[in-house]
């Protein structure tokens, strides 16, 4: 394809009305597998120069409709010159090296776009299944029968997703200065202060460096000192030193409640 | 179109229906069929549950016509509602969700993230045994201190603490809007 | 009692249940029978469904049984329904397709799969429970694993996940390990 006719081809009238009546693509991968089948070639020998040069193409297009060219996009298109590149550098110049065994440098590209196609039919046999609530119906509300009878409660469907996302709402609404990092390392502080405080259950003192014997990884340490800490801010523990560089002793302070009653 | 496929059409609607449908709006849903066409499909219907003595029958109830497990087999359907999965309140997801982040954690502390009095929630969060208390503040008022139990942990399938998604993973998810996903790329009809 | 009585019985469970119910959760209910009983009832409410042309029939979806309307008259329903069908991008189908086939997946694998940042797709897919957080990868980083749900079984119609339509083999190619799909991806440490 010359630039002449890539001109003619994408006059502004003709991209608008392509652009009415064409669909988005995917991603790179999805552009790259259209221009594949436009072109017939076999997949499995890709001439790469052509196709780099029409994927190039499109992406000129894309931007002077102004449309936002994801990065994506453009990591495609130096894959792209990059195995262009190396197709045109002589095979191999070391006799010692058996030709068969170099890869093709289209090989990696290659897998991926056979395997992103595999998905995408999968995604559309997905789609053509006896969907429910567009093809097939159930009844998955409650039954007139069934709403006059008292309801008894079994264990709550909860997922993951759902307590974080909440927790995430709350804090949407909560000033962020009253409220610093939460991040992994506080969860996992989370883990030591329970560890703590389990180990120090029906103890009266523990030697302070036995509550880092778990494990001697830094983070095990620097998650456990913190726990401690926040333990002693909370005013769960007590820290103590009968003398001047003698050891320290941790002291649960804490009233187990007898009556797990709400305040 | 044969009068039995036309049955089969009044039978799914009915079917599907939650509440009971008058004849007026089911003839006004088939609107291409006759009224006598499906007045005979919900004679037919009628009869049919009735001789061949199917787990349901067609009743007519405040003007309309519903599907209804048969009466005599009540006791059995009263079983299937005693293990429905409880759903939970937003308000005790919240709840749930603040101690789980902040444990150790006190009424005090989740009443200020909430906003609002959180006291009732958490008693029927320490009934569920998702939460527990772990012990009493040393300070003035001594306020319980909250945090997560096994139970917990095994309704979500986790390891430890750790493995709780953290807040930065799921905006990190929420940000990036791939916006570039709904535009459509101008295509050449020929190469 | 009557073999026809058992079927009648679990006909009316099957009708006035929300979501489906296992073969085990339905051999609970009904305690006081055989499970042969049970299974012959299922095989003759299934078969009677189909023989007799009704306006529903019954199915196995996401490892339970429910009735469902036949497919051949969704637009009857949708016009007592009217509410617009769910609909999915073909991003979000492709998403869901990667999570389907290689669960548990990380948003890393998924985006080296499909070439494009994919966090705002798999966000949208746990806000419509299509997809979960299963938990964390034990490698550097800690990246979550997704996993499909019981919704997206229900909502695909699939009796399982070993029912998922079958991948389309791919052509050996020279130099390339033959089963593919079991190859890791390429990807960086952390995701």
């Amino acid at each position: 394809m010359t630039g002449s006719v890539q001109n003619q081809l994408f006059s502004e009238a003709d991209a608008i009305a392509c652009l009415v009546r064409t669909e988005a693509f995917e991603g790179p991968l999805d552009l790259l597998l259209h221009l594949i089948k436009k072109n017939e070639v076999d997949i499995y020998n890709i001439p790469i120069a052509a196709i780099s040069r029409q994927y190039l193409e499109y992406l000129d297009v894309m931007q002077e409709l102004n449309l936002d060219v994801a990065g994506e996009f453009l990591v495609m298109a130096s894959t792209l010159i990059q195995i262009k590149s190396q197709m045109l550098l002589p095979q191999s110049i070391d006799p010692e090296v058996d030709d068969e065994k170099i890869e093709d440098p289209r090989a990696e590209l290659v897998r991926r776009l056979l395997e992103y196609e595999r998905y995408r039919e999968a995604s559309m046999e997905l789609a053509s299944r006896n969907l429910l609530d567009r093809d097939v119906f159930a009844r998955s509300f409650i039954a007139p029968e069934l709403d006059a009878l008292p309801s008894a409660e079994a264990l709550p469907e909860l997922e993951l997703f759902e307590l974080v996302d909440a927790f995430r709402r709350i804090l949407a609404k909560v000033p962020r200065e009253n409220f610093h990092e939460v991040g992994s390392e506080n969860i996992s502080i989370a883990d030591r202060i329970s560890d703590i405080l389990d180990f120090l259950q029906g103890k009266e003192t523990v030697d302070f460096e036995e509550l880092f014997a778990g494990s001697n990884t830094r983070e095990y340490i620097v998650a456990s000192f913190l726990a401690i800490l926040e333990l002693c801010r909370l005013r769960m523990i007590r820290i103590l030193q009968y003398e001047i560089y003698g050891r320290l002793l941790i002291r649960n302070t804490v009233i187990l409640a007898a009556d797990p009653a709400v305040e | 179109m044969s009068e039995s496929v036309i049955r089969e059409i009044v039978e799914s609607i009915l079917f599907v229906a939650d509440t009971p449908l008058s004849f007026d709006r089911l003839a006004n849903i088939l609107e291409e069929f006759d009224r006598d066409e499906i007045r005979r499909a919900i004679d037919a219907i009628t009869a049919d549950c009735n001789s061949q003595r199917r787990g349901m029958e067609l009743v007519l109830v405040a003007g309309g016509y519903q599907f209804r497990s048969r009466p005599e087999y009540a006791d059995y359907i009263r079983r299937l509602k005693k293990v429905k999965p409880a759903r939970f309140s937003p308000s005790a997801l919240e709840t749930l969700a603040i101690v789980a982040y902040r444990q150790p954690v006190t009424r005090g502390e989740v009443e200020y993230l909430r906003g609002v009095d959180s006291g009732g929630i958490l008693k029927s969060l320490l009934d569920r045994k998702l939460i527990k208390i772990i012990g009493k503040k040393d300070i003035p008022g001594k306020p319980l201190i909250y945090g997560t139990t096994r139970e917990f942990m095994e309704t979500f399938n986790l390891k430890d603490l750790a493995s709780l998604p953290t807040l930065r993973e799921i905006e990190e998810l929420a940000d990036t809007d791939s916006d570039f996903e709904q535009v459509p790329l101008p295509l050449p009809e020929t190469a």
